[in-house]
């Protein structure tokens, strides 16, 4: 039987995988990737916990972190092309004009 | 009268910002004329003054931010009166003496605002205020400093205000949290210094409070070991700034012993009273045996300063009337003395653009009237009797005698060192012949320098013969805080000291 | 009454302040001129009150209060009593024979009016000190006169070692007024007061002991205005003066001030004898010490300044054995024969043209006689030599030594007597008598302008005659000062007094004897003893190294090593620190986006991994 | 089984949404004008926008006392009041700024004040909820219209800035959605008030769990309060964006966190769990001595500002560390003057804006710009000095008195420690402050052309600044009654 646990055991999973991806990423669009990893990962808990209560909050919140995260990945997307537009690279390493 | 010290605070900020409409070719004029004008309503001030009341009289008061205690409320007493005077006084003299070209506009404004401070921190009895009035003395400084000094100025006037800045915000933590004490105790927010007179600090809280208030006066005052920007300023300043620097700035240090340390914290006072006295006297021969040392001119007097603080501040924790007098009247004579020398350099100054002693001697056959005077601040500076030096250099070191004989010897090796570095530098300046080509043709002391010196001189002849009528005002307010500080004081031992400190006769 | 003390005290004070208006012009001889009528002025008020004093008594004034602070009054109170009616007196008298003798001697100098605002104050200053009725009124005047001092002897200041000996005179005085200002504390805290009334009459009160530091402090303030061991240096050097100044000052009046002091704290050291023992040995050690130095100078103010200083160790022998009267009439006399003897030096000085060594001299008597005279009768009078004024008082002295059993101190006194006779009659012959060696250098010596030597005149007879008042005097001062009784038979007395003048007279005899030969080989100044005598007893080195260096060096290094490279360095390095912690901290800011992210997530972990610890814990 | 859903109309109070309604009518209507009228001016744009936010402002002040709304999702009490009349009015002071001299291409473009109005919108969900869905929402609807704004600086750096921004954001609601999660998971709810019932219900056991959210909302927050060490972003994108925009950001996103802040860990802290003490002492004192003493380096004074703001929000933490009323009135003085002197300050820079780098290749507003500046300007000159003084807390001056307050607070509170830190932060700081005074004051000019300085003036900046002057230095008129307000509403809603 998979438990609530389980679940639980899955975000955190998905959760570090983001979080690694995050770090260790250098292309900006494997980045944009890795954040909506992070934010399924929570999504996936918040559904599993909404249902551990029989609550619906819960489930709200998930839906409405996936609207976000839509939307999220329309303006990052837009920014994206912009860079490459005027860079020709979507590395991360290209984004180093502004430091100290 | 009902408003003479808001006129006295506000009228130099008010014709500062009106001398911004004035041409440049006037404005030094308009400076004198404003710092004149100040100076006779200070000294209406003087007339109106009672002097059997040792209270706080032309007391002002308009609740500002009442649910935190915050008030604008002023007065003035016995200890504050005269220091107001010099303050105006000073400021008038270094724009008559004034002989920068460059900018004047600017620096008479600025002077002006400058005068504003200092006046607001003799006259305010709200302690916030008191810190404000403190800190904004600080902008105008660095900006005098800064821009009309010499090459070094930047490294000089920055190091001037973050040293006295730092110092005091630590001060700001002391004030709340007295604050905060006197809140606690009363159940009302109040930052008026009468107010919190009445408060008794516990014990504990009264050492750290001192500790807090100590470091934001003795960095400006400026005490051993945190005196070490002074002489930047000094030296990089030009002569205006100088003169107020020394005359006045740094008697908010030693004021700020006497009308905060001693009545606020006598506990505290008393406790911390031998190690203050064994800085004091530190600074006295360390920093006389630097001035020796020199070869600037200019850093003789700036460390000479610092040495002569030591003696004030040796008097105000003489604890009785002796010695808190006299290093009230020291405060002044110095800052007519110090203003005085500092403007003496910035004469020859002018003239040679050098400040070293070895580019000088001989002085004494060209410029006579320069030597004279010079010659009459230098015993005025060392403490000859019948000069103004004396008079508070003898009640500071006969209140501190009291106390402790063995430091007051040492304190009074000032007197041999000041002689000693005061004298070498007249000898090397003004004795001998006249080496340098450049020196023969200088030219006296002009109608401008001699009218910002004359009342310098007259100054140190009046008081130093007849101190009595400013004694006795101080005296009586200093009483009445002793009188204060007696009542509060929370341990035996301070009241035994305090006993002991103003009697006559009995056992040592 | 009041009228002449006033006139007497502030005549000067004008004389300074009209001089002083034209001190920057050139020479105008009214100035002097009116600078000597106000002396003579204030001396004739003087005597005016001497003689007051006599028929009614005291006379106290209190002009204004100066100083009030705490439970300290201070006043401007003046009173002329028996003592300070005699100081008046013989301060005006040499004051005003002085200034009329600056006018001959100051003419050629371009600075003339200076000099005599300097000198009118300096007598000013010495009338405070004598006149006031209390310690901080005596201070302004002891430190008056430490100033015009070093006025005067930094004179011609263009010259390095006048505005040194200055400096030098200044700063020795200091430290010892430094000591006088702690008996002035001890005793503000003791009595309450200054008032020499109000601490005599509390003296007996007092613990011995305070009474017993009060007397030490108060007499290290002595020390150093007259000039004694160990602060004795500078009164030789402070023959860099016009010689008028060392008449005035360094002979006659300043210097005595310190036995002034003792005199006037009579009633205080009576009761602490031990103590005035103290001071009579080393008064008598100075009187021997300094006559040692005088054997071998060849400097002709130099002798006589180490005579004054002798003199001083006499007086300091009679005030501290209690002969109060017997002090001040001393130092009455010997202001009268030493101050003739500096102005006649003055008019050797101006005859040799500045010429200072007396080995160069010889010969003067046949062109200047009258300056001669007048010497060789200060001369005899130093000595000692019956009838001559310091016969009496100095002979006096010795008599108290013996009376009071210090066999030593007599001895020491009757050797210094001897010494005194030989040196001031070595000086009289190198300069008067002998090989006119002055001759090879070019000078043709004159003498004095007439009005010089006829101011000088009354010195002169008061050399000789002053003596004389002895039973006077005595009468007059003891009505102030303690009596004093010497119970010697009257036979030993003659003894003594045939001794002492024996010894005086061979001491005459000797160089009298030995410089009409030529005086002694030169093989003599090879030797150490003489070396040592000719270089002060290498005290001035000794303070020149051991002090003074040390201190320039100190300095230096408090200031190089200390000031700058510790306490600012420290204050420089702590802002050093913030800033280049700043300069670190910005490495954090790399611009890298994955950097940042870094930071983040890191700083996120390394929170919860402290969270998982901190629960577990709990 | 799920329970079915009835609604009560009259139960959802609408009117609590009415000020976020307004600003969306007004956003959707000026892009549907836009679309119909080609060519709109800059300035009617601007207006328009600015008499929404009036409109809001007056919807806003209609109410009285803790009204609750929309499925309870919405909490109007005193704090969000303040914390939107905040937003309000640093928004309308702010907007005119677009109206510089020069034009700039985003201004003319009415998507930007659309967006603009959107933002704001965003901000005041976020102060008056205490639903973490409704905050989520409102956090990320103002940073996504955030994004959007700098990037349409068009410039490479402010694209930098605004990819630099947008990923950072996304990583922290990814944080933020982790920590929500977890207090759902261990109370059910996702309302923080009955989060903080159930915590305390339960002795805020587990603990561990507890601390995690906690750990998690840090980050999140953090990286909107810029606190140590999510604040990297806050100089590379103050920096790329127009300094109109940065100084917006200095203000108002800050405000919304710190409400959130507020109401999230005032309850944890009040725990007792004195761990999350440290993690906030810790947190407050590396924020701000980091930031000062990197400020001291920068060379460009828009990223010192940067720094600077950096740091007044490690101070402003400090007053949510301590959490007594006395130290949230503080936050919110403090925050109004800092308002008012960085308007200032930045509209400033704006003004001496010129369209190429001539003082340094990278920066537009290096120290060295500013050389002898009393000299060619000195109305100028005196008036950046004075707002750089008021930022270092000098008094009179307008932050001096927030400044004050808090560290009062701090002491009435007996964090003494805390006290002195921020006493000696300001030492330190009044260094960077300083240093442009001494450049504009004591240095000698680098050029004596004033039309180089005021390229970028136009009447409507120059009023700005005049008023930002004006309310900094006679700040102290405003103590009391900003003090008596203030504090009647914080009080009020049990803060």
């Amino acid at each position: 039987m998979i438990g609530l646990t389980h679940y639980l055991v899955l975000t955190g999973i998905l959760f570090s995988i983001g979080l690694v991806g995050v770090m260790r990423r250098t292309n900006l669009l494997m980045l944009f990737f890795s954040t909506e990893i992070l934010l399924n990962a929570v999504n996936i808990g918040f559904v599993a916990v909404s249902k551990f209560y029989g609550d619906l909050s819960g489930q709200m919140f998930a839906f409405f972190i996936i609207a976000v995260a839509a939307s999220e990945v329309a303006v990052g997307l837009g920014l994206l092309i912009l860079w490459y537009k005027r860079n020709g690279s979507v590395d991360l390493n290209s984004l180093q004009m502004m430091r100290g | 009268m009902e408003h003479i010290l808001s006129l006295l605070v506000f009228f130099p900020a008010m014709a500062g910002l009106l001398g911004f409409l004035v041409v440049k070719e006037s404005i030094r004029a308009y400076g004198i004329c404003v710092s004149a004008i100040e100076f006779v309503l200070s000294l209406i001030l003087w007339m109106g003054f009672d002097t059997s009341n040792p209270g706080y009289q032309f007391v002002e008061f308009f609740p500002f931010v009442p649910s935190y205690g915050m008030n604008y409320y002023l007065g003035v007493d016995g200890i504050s009166l005269f220091l107001i005077i010099l303050s105006t006084f000073i400021t008038m003299i270094a724009l008559i003496g004034l002989s920068i070209e460059k900018e004047i506009k600017n620096l008479v404004i600025t002077v002006l605002f400058l005068e504003m401070t200092m006046v607001g921190v003799f006259v305010i009895l709200d302690v916030v205020w008191f810190y404000a009035f403190w800190e904004l003395s600080l902008i105008p400084m660095l900006y005098i400093i800064g821009a009309w000094g010499s090459a070094n100025r930047m490294y000089a006037a920055i190091k001037f205000f973050l040293y006295t800045f730092s110092g005091s915000v630590l001060m700001l933590v002391g004030i709340l949290y007295m604050g905060y004490l006197y809140h606690d105790a009363t159940g009302i927010w109040s930052f008026a210094l009468p107010d919190w007179y009445a408060l008794q600090v516990p014990f504990d809280a009264q050492l750290w409070l001192f500790g807090a208030f100590f470091i934001g006066f003795a960095i400006k005052v400026p005490m051993f070991p945190f005196h070490t920007w002074l002489p930047y300023a000094h030296g990089q300043a030009p002569t205006i700034g100088s003169v107020i620097l020394a005359a006045v700035l740094l008697k908010m240090g030693s004021y700020g012993f006497v009308r905060f340390s001693l009545p606020l914290f006598p506990d505290a006072s008393v406790y911390f009273l031998i190690p203050v006295a064994i800085i004091c006297v530190i600074m006295v021969i360390y920093a006389a045996m630097i001035a020796y040392a020199q070869e600037d001119m200019k850093q003789v007097i700036a460390y000479s300063s610092i040495s002569h603080m030591g003696i004030v501040i040796l008097g105000t924790f003489a604890m009785n009337g002796e010695g808190i007098t006299g290093s009230i009247f020291l405060m002044l004579s110095h800052g007519i003395v110090s203003g005085a020398l500092f403007m003496l350099v910035g004469v020859i100054y002018d003239r040679r653009h050098t400040k070293m002693m070895k580019d000088f001697g001989g002085l004494a056959s060209v410029m006579p009237n320069f030597a004279t005077i010079y010659g009459i601040m230098l015993m005025a500076s060392v403490g000859l009797p019948l000069t103004v030096g004396f008079v508070g250099e003898f009640l500071s070191l006969a209140g501190f005698y009291r106390i402790n004989w063995v430091m007051t010897l040492l304190a009074g090796t000032g007197i041999i060192l000041g002689a000693v570095y005061m004298l070498v530098l007249y000898k090397k300046s003004f004795f001998g012949e006249v080496v340098h080509v450049e020196n023969k043709t200088l030219k006296d002391l002009n109608a401008k320098e001699l009218s910002a010196l004359i009342p310098l001189v007259a100054l140190v002849a009046i008081l130093g013969v007849y101190p009595k009528p400013i004694l006795t005002t101080i005296d009586a307010s200093v009483e009445k805080m002793l009188v204060l500080m007696d009542q509060k004081a929370l341990q035996d031992t301070t009241k035994e000291l305090l006993m002991k400190a103003n009697t006559i006769g009995g056992n040592h | 009454m009041e009228n002449y003390l006033y006139t007497a005290l502030f005549a000067p004070l004008a004389s300074s302040l009209f001089v002083a208006l034209f001190a920057a012009r050139p020479k105008m001889l009214f100035t002097g001129i009116v600078a000597s009528l106000l002396i003579a002025v204030s001396m004739i008020c003087s005597f005016v009150l001497l003689v007051d004093v006599n028929t009614y008594g005291p006379l106290h004034v209190t002009m204004m209060d100066w100083i009030a602070a705490g439970n300290l009054e201070i006043p401007f109170g003046f009173v002329v009593d028996e003592v300070s009616v005699i100081m008046m007196v013989t301060v005006t008298l040499v004051s005003t024979i002085v200034h009329i003798y600056s006018i001959g001697y100051m003419d050629h100098d371009k600075s003339f009016n200076r000099f005599f605002s300097y000198l009118s104050a300096f007598v000013f200053s010495m009338m405070i000190l004598v006149m006031s009725d209390n310690f901080v009124g005596l201070f302004i005047g002891w430190e008056g006169v430490g100033l015009c001092s070093w006025l005067l002897i930094g004179f011609w200041y263009h010259k390095h070692s006048a505005s040194w000996a200055a400096n030098e005179a200044f700063i020795m005085n200091r430290i010892a007024d430094l000591g006088m200002l702690m008996g002035l504390f001890l005793i503000y805290w003791n009595v309450g007061s200054f008032q020499y009334d109000d601490v005599f009459a509390a003296a007996p009160e007092l613990p011995v002991g305070i009474v017993v530091t009060i007397g030490i402090f108060l007499f290290i303030g002595a020390m150093g205005k007259s000039a004694q061991f160990p602060l004795h240096t500078w009164l030789a050097d402070a023959m860099e003066g016009p010689t008028p100044v060392s008449a005035l000052i360094h002979a006659a009046t300043m210097v005595t001030a310190g036995v002034y002091l003792v005199i006037r704290a009579g009633e205080l050291y009576s009761l602490i004898p031990h103590v005035g023992f103290a001071i009579a040995s080393l008064g008598a050690f100075v009187a021997v010490f300094a006559a040692s130095m005088a054997l071998v100078n060849n400097d002709l103010k130099r002798i006589i300044a180490y005579s004054t200083l002798s003199q001083l160790g006499y007086m300091f022998v009679a005030a501290g054995l209690g002969a109060y009267w017997i002090a001040l009439f001393h130092l009455m006399t010997h202001a009268f024969f030493k101050s003739l003897l500096f102005l006649g030096a003055g008019n050797v000085m101006h005859a040799m043209h500045d010429e200072l060594n007396i080995k160069k001299m010889g010969g003067l008597y046949g062109s200047m006689k009258a300056t001669a005279i007048l010497m060789s009768v200060a001369s005899v009078a130093l000595a000692g030599i019956y009838p001559f004024a310091g016969f009496f008082s100095k002979d006096k002295i010795l008599e108290v030594a013996f009376n009071e059993g210090a066999y030593g101190l007599w001895l020491a006194l009757f050797i210094g007597a001897g010494l005194t006779a030989f040196y001031s009659f070595r000086l009289v012959m190198l300069v008067f008598f002998g090989e006119k060696e002055h001759v090879k250098y070019g000078i043709h010596p004159h003498d004095a302008q007439p009005f010089v030597i006829y101011a000088l005149l009354p010195l002169g007879l008061l050399a000789i005659v002053a003596g004389f008042f002895e039973p006077t005097f005595e009468a007059f001062v003891t009505r102030l000062v303690s009596e004093y009784h010497i119970h010697i038979p009257h036979a030993t007395e003659y003894l003594l007094i045939a001794a002492t003048l024996g010894i005086a007279l061979s001491g005459i005899g000797f160089a009298v004897y030995k410089y009409k030969r030529g005086g002694f080989s030169k093989s003599l100044e090879e030797k150490a003893c003489y070396r040592l005598l000719s270089n002060q007893y290498y005290i001035p080195k000794l303070y020149e190294r051991c002090i003074m260096q040390p201190f320039t060096v100190l300095s230096k290094f408090v200031w190089q090593k200390i000031d700058m490279k510790v306490v600012d360095f420290t204050v420089d390095i702590i802002a050093k620190c913030i800033y280049s912690s700043g300069q670190e901290a910005r490495k954090i800011q790399s611009g890298n986006l994955s950097d940042m992210l870094r930071w983040m997530i890191v700083g996120m972990l390394v929170l919860l991994a402290f969270a998982i610890i901190y629960s577990a814990m709990m | 089984m799920l329970e079915p859903i009835s609604i009560d109309i009259a139960g959802l109070n609408l009117q609590a949404l009415l000020p976020m309604a307004i600003l969306t009518i007004g956003a959707l209507a000026l892009i549907c004008v836009d679309l119909a009228v080609k060519g709109l001016n800059r300035s009617f744009l601007t207006m328009i926008t600015i008499l929404f936010i009036v409109l809001d402002f007056g919807a806003v002040i209609g109410y009285k006392g803790d009204v609750r709304g929309f499925f309870d999702v919405l909490l109007v009490d005193g704090i969000s009041l303040i914390a939107q009349v905040i937003i309000l009015v640093a928004s309308a002071l702010f907007l005119p700024l677009s109206m510089s001299h020069r034009h700039f291409r985003e201004f003319k473009m009415a998507e930007f004040y659309a967006l603009f109005m959107f933002m704001i919108v965003g901000f005041q969900c976020m102060v008056t909820s205490d639903n973490l869905i409704l905050i989520f929402i409102g956090l990320e609807t103002s940073s996504l219209a955030l994004y959007t704004l700098i990037a349409l600086h068009n410039r490479a750096k402010a694209f930098e800035a605004a990819i630099k921004y947008f990923t950072m954001g996304a990583l922290a609601a990814g944080f933020y959605g982790m920590s929500a999660l977890i207090f759902y998971a261990l109370t059910g709810s996702v309302e923080i008030h009955q989060i903080e019932q159930v915590l305390q219900e339960r002795h805020f056991q587990p603990l561990v769990g507890i601390l995690a959210a906690t750990i998690f909302m840090v980050a999140a927050l953090g990286f909107k309060l810029s606190l140590v060490p999510s604040h990297t972003w806050t100089p590379d994108v103050y920096e790329g964006s127009s300094a109109p925009l940065a100084g917006y950001m200095s203000i108002v996103p800050k405000i919304a966190g710190f409400v959130v802040a507020m109401r999230l860990f005032e309850m944890l802290v009040a725990s007792g769990v004195v761990w999350l003490e440290y993690v906030l002492y810790a947190a407050v004192v590396l924020t701000m001595t980091l930031a000062n003493i990197t400020a001291l380096v920068q060379e460009d004074v828009k990223r010192m500002l940067a720094f600077s703001s950096i740091s007044h929000a490690g101070s402003m933490m400090a007053a949510i560390l301590i959490g007594t009323t006395q130290a949230n009135t503080a936050l919110f003085v403090y925050w109004i003057f800092f308002l008012f002197t960085n308007l200032g300050a930045f509209t400033m820079l704006w003004i001496v804006r010129h369209r190429e780098n001539l003082w340094d290749e990278r920066y537009q507003h290096p120290y060295t710009k500013f050389s002898g500046l009393v000299k060619i300007m000195p109305m100028t000159a005196t008036i950046m000095g004075i707002f750089m003084f008021a930022l270092a807390g000098m008094p009179p001056f307008s932050v001096f008195w927030g400044k004050l307050y808090l560290i009062s607070a701090a002491i009435n509170s007996e964090y003494i420690g805390l006290a002195i830190v921020i006493a000696i932060n300001s030492a330190v700081a009044v260094y960077y402050y300083m240093k442009l005074v001494v450049y504009m004051f004591l240095h000698e000019p680098v050029t004596i052309d004033a039309r180089l300085y005021a390229t970028n003036a136009s009447t409507s900046l120059k009023v700005i600044v005049g008023f930002a002057a004006i309310v900094t230095i006679f700040s102290i008129a405003f103590v009391e009654p900003l003090l008596e307000v203030i504090t009647h509403y914080v009080a009020s809603s049990g803060f």
